[in-house]
């Protein structure tokens, strides 16, 4: 017997399972980084002798603006699927898939000036948040380039079998990288500007 | 998403392009409150503001939770009730606390 | 396609190429590609039964390595309450297989001590209860109980299980480690977490493993109960187990997270130095502590009650949901306020979110928090009210059977009663002052846990046994368990109310001997020890019962206990493969219609259509 | 209620600690109430109705609406228990007595595994402390006897003096973990938190008799102890201190005797000493300097 709903939308819920899967998981995601920005605030709130060494404000607003276009260009690409261009998708897809490369390499300059510093997540607590926060976050970054890259390449033979499915797992992926975007709009003024 | 013409999708994909430079502008905005010399407080809300349009924007159009099911909302709320919470129960305390 | 092909074509193995994301942004199995490979009849063994994305060998899995945890546990607790009753004397027996560095001589050491009780406290919660309730339990008849086919992502539940037993593994490991197993309490707090040796660092590991796990069950189940409900099976139409592990998983959902954040952070204040949960200025043994200092221990309680509050009523809402399908199934009449107790199970999950620092009364809280906290944990005691007083009264005017499931049941009802009772005065922040950290609390939880959700545990699997393997168990040997459970469970808890009101503190090696206000209530040690020797007894006929009715128990047909839910719908010992039913179920009305009048028989399956389907 | 339940409660010898076992007693009451009322139900129904007897349930079960009234019942309890009563002495429990209630204080500091104790000494003011000063074996404590404040400042190890019918503030933090710093017969209970100074305050009604005092007590029944509620570690059993409610003059004995083996007031501050026979522990100031920055600091560990 088949799972049902794998594909087509229940007609009550109106929803195929994964969707409702990424929601309930991005909904945790919400609570994992809710807890980290919890204990921010408690922590500066709580501490006399916050201190916040200056960060390279302008790598910052390049990365926020490569991570905004990698949302678009992930957006783009399941458009291209609904309107049937595989080519089109491929190439947006792509253009995400070295998007996320660049704010990871950007990220690494970033940490390396900072070690180069002396500023390591044992400096004080503003770095320990901020080397926790931004790994977690370049963790879940590295997390959807695996699934991009998979999707672009060996997973894309479904778009031949199943067009609609194959549709399905781009949104999902897209919904995944949004959120990772959004979480990154925060931390962006967070940890940078404030 | 089935009901979509591709005349509709293409539309979303102008809004697209709209809500990129949107959040690209709103950057610069961000970036450039930043240096206005504001206190704290001021900041911070004007941060946070800011940051929660450009969430907004992401979530409503490129998460397209605009037209999304009625049950998502409701996972949504549940959670932002919750995170609320987690944010400010702890705070509370924090700010409640007795000390001598 | 008939019947057999479906089995086939369910198991079969394909895509093991399809790379899972670490945040587990894993998809259902890729049919079609399966069927481009051509069938494999022959799956292997590991397919089928190690590697098995089948929901019903995951839920067995679940189940089995989780009662195996569980005795670990007790076996855990018993060593400790060797020390309790004869603080100082060596061991019995195996004392000397303890190793020098636990157990000079048989004679436990006090480090030793610190480490049973935390991974007691851990295997019993995260090893064992939660994997037992919603891995087993959940996995195995959420399916079933709604007519599906399958969970909604057979690959996410193998890794569910799978990321599940690594954080066993490490969690087991540790106890191997220089220094041994983690040692500052289930729940530990911070600066002497952070201080501690590296078995510690092991548990953080582990727990991050758990929490995945279950965060991915969660999915899976609420995705499950969501879409793959059968047709008419409506919202209030579900059993009252299905709702509980609804609520449960959105517990699962949404309080986990924050604690992986706060290991994540602890972990990087054991390995890379940061000072989260850190205060400026600590010195330890004489030495001025290194580090940057600033951090808060404070913090760490928060996120670690803003998940182990929640949990703990991961740990009694299926309970209660299995306690419901029994006392429904023995007392042959529906459950009396069904309604009323899916709303109460709602409202107790949802408040249980906002109750949690009722566990941090004495840490300094002033009167505006600890008002809030004291108003929350007050009103969510409401709706357990509720839903035992639905329970209690669903036993008036039934006929009821009194076999080995539903002695459980029905002594779930008291024990919990206890210990949900007592949770009152801890409740109450003044008289919190004098119980927290005593025998009190101790007693107060045990009671609901071990007579509480064990028992509901036990009650589940007799009750469903013979839908895992076409057998029943016996009830002779049963009705053994089930006496020695009950008498020697209370000999082991009861007096620990009397400890507490005495002022005995909790995690004392010794058991309190050398304190003055401990005297006259030391001496119950023994007696409670003894219960707890005894109570190892009592799980033995259980242990060979379990094993010797799955070759040797009475055959039964589909569903022996003549219950009206769909689980019993299905073949029993139900074939693998995603399909659990000959045909798809369609659901005519509630879950529990019994002697349903005008009805010849005293039950009402609710797939059986009759002529005039009713509402529901 | 509360008799039965004091038969294994520790004695109440403090102002505040009626309150506190009123609640137990209390809340007692109504679970037993619930329990007793739910358990003769429940076993008149077994019996009544069990598959032997009455073979054939009923569809419809019972018709009562005798639970909801139960339901409101326990909800309506509950309310009066924690408006009427737990707010209240929560209330009254942190907070701290104004200075005109001439409020004696103490410091006390949890360490693995003993508590410190600090008394101001005649000065009424805290010396300053800090951490690289602490020395195991003479200055637990890290006071720095070079502050003015500090040197009539009295320490003692697993030793709380105190006197009776006078309000006491203990200012608690701890050096390492978190400690649970338990009184039982003053019905006192606080954490002990490293980086934080929380205030608990009590007022002793009774002195302690001769034979619970430390060393005359015998440890089989009879001393009033300071226990260590906290797991804090593998000597977490064995944290156990001792305290004594004196009178007020035996009080000022037993402190003048202290301050008098100090070896840097013999030497400095004999003058002071004449002056301070009746009744010259004067509370401290709250405002005093070093009391202050004593609380700015966060480096709670030991000040
Ligand atoms: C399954 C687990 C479980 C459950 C259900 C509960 C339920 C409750 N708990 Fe408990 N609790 C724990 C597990 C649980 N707890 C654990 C593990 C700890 C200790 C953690 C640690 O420190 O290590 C703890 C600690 C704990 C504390 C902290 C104590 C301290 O450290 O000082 C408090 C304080 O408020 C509390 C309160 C409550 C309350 C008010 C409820 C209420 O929800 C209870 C409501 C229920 C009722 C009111 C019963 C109603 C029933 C009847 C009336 C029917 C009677 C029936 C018959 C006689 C047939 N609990
Ligand atoms: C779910 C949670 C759970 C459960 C079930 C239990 C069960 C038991 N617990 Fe425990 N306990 C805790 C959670 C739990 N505990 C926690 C969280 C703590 C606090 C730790 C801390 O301080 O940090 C604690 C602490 C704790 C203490 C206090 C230690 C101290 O403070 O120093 C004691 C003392 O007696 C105790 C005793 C027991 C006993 C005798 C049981 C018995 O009821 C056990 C009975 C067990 C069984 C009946 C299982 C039988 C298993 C089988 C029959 C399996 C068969 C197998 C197959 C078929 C394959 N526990
Ligand atoms: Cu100090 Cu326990
Ligand atoms: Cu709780």
């Amino acid at each position: 017997m088949e799972i049902p709903y794998n594909v087509e939308e229940r007609p009550d819920t109106g929803l195929y399972n994964g969707k409702l899967g990424i929601w309930l998981f991005l909904a945790s995601e919400v609570m994992l980084f809710g807890g980290l920005f919890s204990s921010y605030i408690l922590l500066r709130t709580g501490d006399p002798n916050w201190f916040k060494p200056e960060l390279s404000v302008p790598m910052a607003t390049l990365n926020t603006m490569v991570l905004i276009s990698s949302s678009v260009t992930m957006v783009m690409a399941w458009a291209s699927l609904r309107l049937q261009d595989f080519k089109k998708f491929r190439l947006f897809s792509a253009a995400t898939f070295l998007l996320a490369c660049a704010f990871m390499v950007i990220k690494g300059f970033e940490y390396n000036t900072e070690f180069s510093h002396h500023l390591y997540p044992s400096s004080n607590n503003f770095m320990a948040t901020y080397f926790t926060m931004t790994g977690l976050h370049g963790l879940h970054v590295l997390g959807g380039m695996v699934v991009i890259a998979y999707l672009w390449g060996p997973g894309s033979r479904m778009w031949k079998t199943e067009p609609e499915r194959f549709t399905n797992r781009v949104e999902i992926t897209g919904l995944y990288w949004h959120f990772v975007d959004l979480v990154w709009i925060f931390l962006f003024p967070a940890l940078y500007l404030l | 998403m089935t009901a979509h013409s591709p005349e509709d999708i293409r539309k979303e994909t102008r809004v697209y392009i709209f809500v990129f430079i949107a959040l690209a502008a709103l950057t610069v905005v961000t970036v450039g409150i930043s240096y206005l010399d504001l206190s704290t407080g001021p900041a911070v809300a004007l941060a946070l503001f800011v940051a929660l349009i450009k969430g907004s924007l992401v979530a409503a159009f490129f998460m397209h939770l605009l037209s999304e099911r009625k049950l998502i909302y409701a996972v949504l709320v549940f959670t932002v009730f919750f995170f609320l919470a987690l944010i400010f129960l702890p705070l509370g305390s924090f700010l409640n606390q007795v000390a001598g | 396609m008939s019947f057999s092909e479906k089995r086939e074509e369910g198991v079969s193995e394909h895509d093991s190429e399809v790379p899972e994301a670490p945040e587990g942004l894993s998809e259902p199995p890729d049919r079609g590609a399966a069927e481009a490979h051509g069938a494999h009849h022959q799956e292997g063994f590991l397919r089928k039964y190690i590697f098995s994305i089948d929901h019903k060998v995951i839920g067995l899995q679940y189940g089995l390595t989780a009662l195996l945890f569980m005795l670990f546990g007790f076996c855990l607790m018993l060593l400790m309450r060797w020390q309790l009753a004869f603080p100082g004397q060596p061991i019995p027996v195996i004392g000397g297989l303890l190793g020098n560095a636990n157990a000079p001589g048989g004679v436990m050491l006090p480090e030793f001590y610190n480490q049973l009780g935390a991974m007691h406290g851990t295997i019993m919660v995260f090893l064992g209860v939660v994997p037992l309730v919603v891995g087993a339990f959940g996995n195995y008849f959420v399916p079933l109980q709604i007519g599906a086919p399958d969970m909604a992502f057979p690959k996410l539940n193998m890794m569910s299980y799978w990321v599940y037993f690594v954080g066993g593994v490490i969690m087991f490991v540790s106890f191997f480690l220089p220094g041994g197993a983690a040692n500052s309490g289930w729940t530990s707090y911070p600066p002497l977490s952070n201080i501690a040796t590296m078995g510690q660092t092991a548990w953080l590991l582990g727990m991050v493993f758990l929490i995945t796990s279950s965060l991915l069950g969660s999915i899976n189940i609420i995705t499950t109960i969501i879409q793959l409900r059968a047709e008419g099976l409506t919202y209030m139409r579900m059993p009252f187990f299905i709702w509980s592990q609804f609520v449960t998983s959105f517990l699962l959902l949404l309080a986990f997270p924050p604690l992986e954040a706060a290991g994540v952070m602890q972990l990087m204040d054991r390995l890379a130095g940061t000072s989260f949960f850190m205060p400026s200025g600590l010195v330890v043994s004489g030495q001025v502590l290194e580090g940057a200092g600033g951090g808060s221990p404070l913090l760490w309680q928060h996120l670690f009650w803003f998940l182990a509050h929640p949990e703990v009523y991961v740990l009694i809402l299926p309970a209660m949901g299995i306690v419901a399908e029994v006392i429904a199934n023995n007392t042959r009449k529906p459950l009396w306020g069904y309604k009323a107790m899916v709303y109460a199970s709602v409202w107790l999950g949802f408040m249980s979110f906002i109750v949690w620092a009722h566990h941090m009364f004495l840490t300094g809280m002033g009167t505006v928090m600890s008002a809030f906290f004291q108003t929350t944990t007050m009103i969510i005691s409401i709706p357990s009210v509720v839903i035992l007083t639905a329970l209690l009264i669903s036993l008036w005017g039934g006929s009821i059977r009194f076999n080995t499931p539903m002695l459980f049941a029905l002594a779930f009802l008291p024990m919990f009663g206890i210990g949900g009772l007592t949770g009152l005065p801890l409740g109450l922040a003044p008289s919190d002052i004098h119980l927290h950290d005593t025998y009190y609390v101790i007693g107060h939880f045990h009671y609901v846990v071990a007579p509480g959700t064990i028992f509901a545990i036990f009650a589940g699997i007799y009750f469903w046994f013979p839908k895992f393997t076409g057998r029943r168990m016996s009830e002779s040997l049963g009705k053994i368990h089930f006496w020695g459970s009950f008498i020697f469970m209370n000999g082991v808890f009861g007096p620990m109310f009397l400890q507490g009101l005495a002022g005995v503190s909790r995690r004392l090696y010794d058991g309190g001997v050398q304190y003055s206000h401990a005297q006259d209530v030391v001496q119950f040690n023994q007696f409670m020890s003894y219960s707890a020797f005894l109570l190892l007894i009592a799980q033995l006929p259980f242990i060979f019962n379990f094993f010797w009715s799955m070759r040797m128990g009475e055959k039964v047909g589909n569903n022996p206990w003549q219950a009206t839910t769909l689980d019993w719908a299905a073949t029993s010992s139900p074939p693998l493969g995603h399909g659990n039913f000959a045909e798809v179920p369609v659901v005519w009305r509630g879950p529990y219609e019994y002697s349903v009048p005008g009805h010849e028989e005293d039950f009402l399956p609710q797939n059986v259509a009759t002529p005039a389907p009713q509402e529901g | 209620m509360q008799q039965f339940l004091a038969q294994w409660m520790p004695i109440d010898v403090s102002a505040h600690g009626y309150q506190i076992d009123r609640i137990i007693g209390m809340v007692h009451w109504l679970m037993a109430v619930l329990f007793v009322g739910w358990a003769l139900y429940f076993i008149y129904v077994l019996y009544r109705f069990r598959a032997g007897k009455n073979p054939k349930a009923s569809y419809q079960g019972a018709k009562s609406h005798f639970s909801s009234y139960v339901e409101v019942g326990v909800a309506a309890l509950e309310a009066v228990l924690l408006i009427g009563f737990a707010i209240p002495a929560w209330s009254s429990w942190v907070t701290t007595p104004a200075a005109d209630e001439r409020p004696f204080e103490v410091r006390v500091v949890g360490e693995q595994y003993a508590w410190n104790v600090h008394y101001p000494g005649p000065d009424g003011v805290f010396g300053r402390a800090e951490a690289a000063l602490v020395d195991t074996a003479t200055n637990p404590l890290g006071i720095d006897r070079s502050d003015p404040y500090a040197q009539d400042d009295v320490t003692t190890i697993n030793q709380l003096h105190v006197p009776v019918d006078r309000e006491v503030i203990v200012y608690l933090s701890s050096k390492d973990v978190i400690h649970g710093f338990f009184l039982p017969q003053l019905r006192v209970k606080q954490d002990a938190i490293p980086g934080m100074r929380i205030p608990v305050h009590f007022r002793a009604t009774q002195t302690t008799p001769e034979e619970s005092r430390f060393p005359a007590c015998s440890a089989e029944k009879n001393c009033w102890e300071i226990a260590c509620a906290q797991l804090c570690g593998l000597g977490h059993f064995r944290m156990r201190g001792f305290y004594t409610v004196h009178s007020q003059a035996e009080f000022e004995a037993w402190m003048n005797e202290q301050v008098a083996s100090l070896p840097s007031y013999q030497t400095r501050l004999a003058g002071l000493m004449a002056g301070s026979s009746s009744d010259s522990s004067p509370s401290a100031l709250p405002d005093s300097p070093t009391l202050s920055s004593d609380g700015e600091t966060p480096a709670g560990g030991t000040q």
